[in-house]
């Protein structure tokens, strides 16, 4: 088996230089790559063009590189719970491109999966057409969207292997799989790393082929956005 | 007149047995509250689970189990958890039965409007868009005015559209309205609430022919 | 939950018509619907155009319908271990679309996605692009793909639940999850049907979603292609 | 004069420390047998599976595990398994390094002829389309000529197409080739064949710089 392990979140990161563009995994603050997000704000990399569904909110997650300003352009369906970001959008400092969320999500599985673009009927007759080519197909009209790649994506898994497998947990999936497949060099944070052999290859969510460096994870926050109960 | 809670026990009236569901962020929550007995329904959230459960109780919250609003959730026996491109290969591909969401507008022609106010409010689309262009039913919560008391209603939105001629339905606080050849065709009235109170909240054209009952809870 | 168990293979199978689009789960013989195919030999419907990577060998899997010309058309990509597939196509009384498997798989991706076309690289320059869109994206041409849809897709699970999720074993998944998504209608036989809970919501492979019918099936006989050992 | 085996072998010494590589049918499947040792490789076949190991001991097939030929294998630790769209996504996305497949014919610009003889042989392309358009590197393993002894590198392919301009090494029973400005260049001769011998065998355009070495294994 091909060995992905590096040491640290420093070797792991390492490699990601300004102006580079990265997606990093989660919706919402669930299912972030918590440490590498750490490490950026470390390292305050600048001019980053970052693809991902949520923008953090303000003191967690990509919401932490928005204050250094370490992000020139962020690429997202929904950036709804971050004051500074919606200040950085509307001053114009920050370059937005909002996508929808289904749009968002094929068109990473496509840049990882070699597909150039594909049409999808999200977003005709609206702003996300503008200059987009048009056409109907039984009947029906949709749009071209091309797929997205990055320089890096950084995942967050709950499980993984020395062979870069992954298992995510629950609803922490969501975008990491398509970016685990869209970056040029993957990295994955895990919150155990068990040796290749012990998971289940059945039950693998992203095989290893489309991971290059593989970390167990430190003290995991995990903070939750909207903590809602029902009475008891 | 309705308030929220009403609405969506009004709205999950509409779910057929054996449907999938997804509910919008908001008003279209409240649904899942008001499912009638012997309908079953299994509830998606776009963020990647179907069979969605009510909300945990305290204590029992999982920041790795959140629905598409971000809230902590629990799941019931037969759920299932994959990733946003499924996710949203369910929503594109037409294998959810019904999608319920708000609106801040939305046109005789089925047009709806909700996710920017330019140079206002600018959070994004989410996953509406793919949500609006691809469900065979749209049910839209909303109340029938705005805080001015300008109709919602229109004859074209006003606002950065979502979908174009999609909506079906409309619930309100005053009314039930099916859209259809360009216009909001009256259906049921909230208790208490006249027609001409209906008329005159309504910008876009508003068909009423004969008599137009009371809703029945 | 939704319950979508049937009683029998009869009933799975009630419905299909003469002159339908189906399509069948399966690589080679591996992870076919022996169920459903056995039934369907029985029916003996006809005029079916069958969408499946291969088409079975002379006396099993897909091969039992070609004996008995219930087949008009075979959209396929290898079609190479069966003497009465290649006697039909080539007297002309079959109907053969050949399709790159890669391509194959893509398009019931896309046809259960609701996306009605992408582009790929693959057959660019031969046959297969003939009347296709050329496009040429970052200096390379691909042809445009459009999505596969069924009336019944006909799928194989290791195990199910009665909410219609589905576990595949080991290579036996192969096309059966595209296939699943893009049918009208999805019939999944399954090798042990268990009630809904009791399969991990975190490692289901097609979710009940895509799936109408679900049964157990009947003494799988599992028929190996090419037994192939290394000496002790 | 190499055999089978050993021009599975001298493809073997291509392989670079991590790669992921799929092997097709026949002669390429043997190559697996010769990975130099410290070198670390993963075997991808494309009907779903990462980490092939050695065909099993008799007793040991299992029907719901075979490769891309429908042999019975066996799988090393760290395997998995995936479906056709995703094992396709790993081959068109590129993250395969290496692909090694047989071929009928191959022109000297690249092109490549392996999967119909119209009116003969309709197997169909299985996977070979997908692999050959995508890959990054791609190694026709062949024999030479064919059983009449005419050439199969050849100035243009006479068969249906499986790919343009895609074979960068061809490794056959009399030598190693590289193909780019539109010509075969001899790299290495197999023990005991000269240079006069492969170019009276080879029809494409032939270019031989300086002393072309022995193969060595």
């Amino acid at each position: 088996m091909i060995y992905k392990v590096v040491k640290n979140v420093i070797e792991a990161t390492q490699g990601i230089e300004d102006n580079m563009t990265l997606m990093l995994g989660g919706f919402g603050l669930c299912g972030i790559p918590e440490n590498c997000i750490a490490e950026l704000v470390k390292k305050k990399t600048k001019g980053l063009t970052c693809i991902s569904n949520n923008a953090g909110v303000d003191d967690f997650g990509i919401g932490l590189m928005l204050q250094q300003k370490q992000v020139k352009k962020m690429i997202s369906s929904y950036v709804g719970e971050n004051d500074e970001f919606e200040r950085q959008m509307l001053t114009g400092e920050l370059e937005v491109d909002l996508i929808p969320q289904g749009s968002l999500a094929e068109r990473c599985r496509a840049g990882g999966a070699g597909i150039p673009a594909f049409y999808t009927p999200a977003g005709y007759g609206t702003e996300v057409a503008k200059d987009k080519e048009v056409r109907v197909f039984d009947g029906k009209p949709h749009i071209l969207e091309t797929a997205l790649t990055a320089d890096f994506a950084i995942v967050k898994a709950w499980k993984g292997d020395t062979a870069g497998n992954l298992i995510y947990k629950a609803t922490a999936r969501n975008f990491n799989p398509m970016m685990a497949m869209a970056g040029k060099i993957t990295i994955a944070e895990v919150e155990e790393l068990v040796p290749e052999g012990e998971l289940d290859p059945n039950q693998i969510h992203t095989p290893g082929i489309f991971v290059q460096r593989i970390f167990q994870g430190e003290r995991y926050e995990k903070r939750i956005e909207q903590v809602t109960v029902r009475s008891a | 007149m309705l308030d929220k809670n009403q609405i969506a026990q009004r709205i999950a009236q509409e779910i057929q047995n054996n449907w999938y569901v997804n509910l919008g962020i908001g008003i279209p929550t409240l649904v899942a509250n008001y499912v009638p007995k012997g309908i079953n329904v299994e509830f998606q959230s776009e963020n990647g689970v179907l069979g969605m459960g009510p909300f945990p109780f305290e204590g029992d919250e999982d920041a790795d189990l959140i629905n598409a609003g971000k809230q902590t959730i629990t799941t019931l026996p037969g759920a299932v958890f994959f990733d946003s491109a499924t996710s949203f290969a369910m929503i594109r591909g037409q294998h959810v039965q019904l999608t319920v969401l708000g609106a801040m507008e939305v046109a005789e022609n089925g047009d709806i409007a909700n996710w920017k106010i330019p140079d206002k409010m600018v959070k994004g689309m989410g996953g509406a868009m793919d949500l609006v262009a691809s469900a065979e039913n749209i049910i839209v919560a909303m109340m029938h005015t705005n805080k001015k008391g300008e109709s919602k209603l229109l004859k074209n939105c006003t606002l950065p559209l979502t979908g174009v001629g999609c909506v079906k339905k409309v619930v309100t606080n005053l009314c039930v309205l099916e859209i259809k050849n360009n216009a909001f065709y009256l259906i049921e009235r909230a208790p208490g609430v006249s027609v001409e109170e209906i008329k005159n909240a309504t910008e876009g054209t508003l068909i009423i022919e004969g008599n137009i009952p009371e809703m029945v809870f």
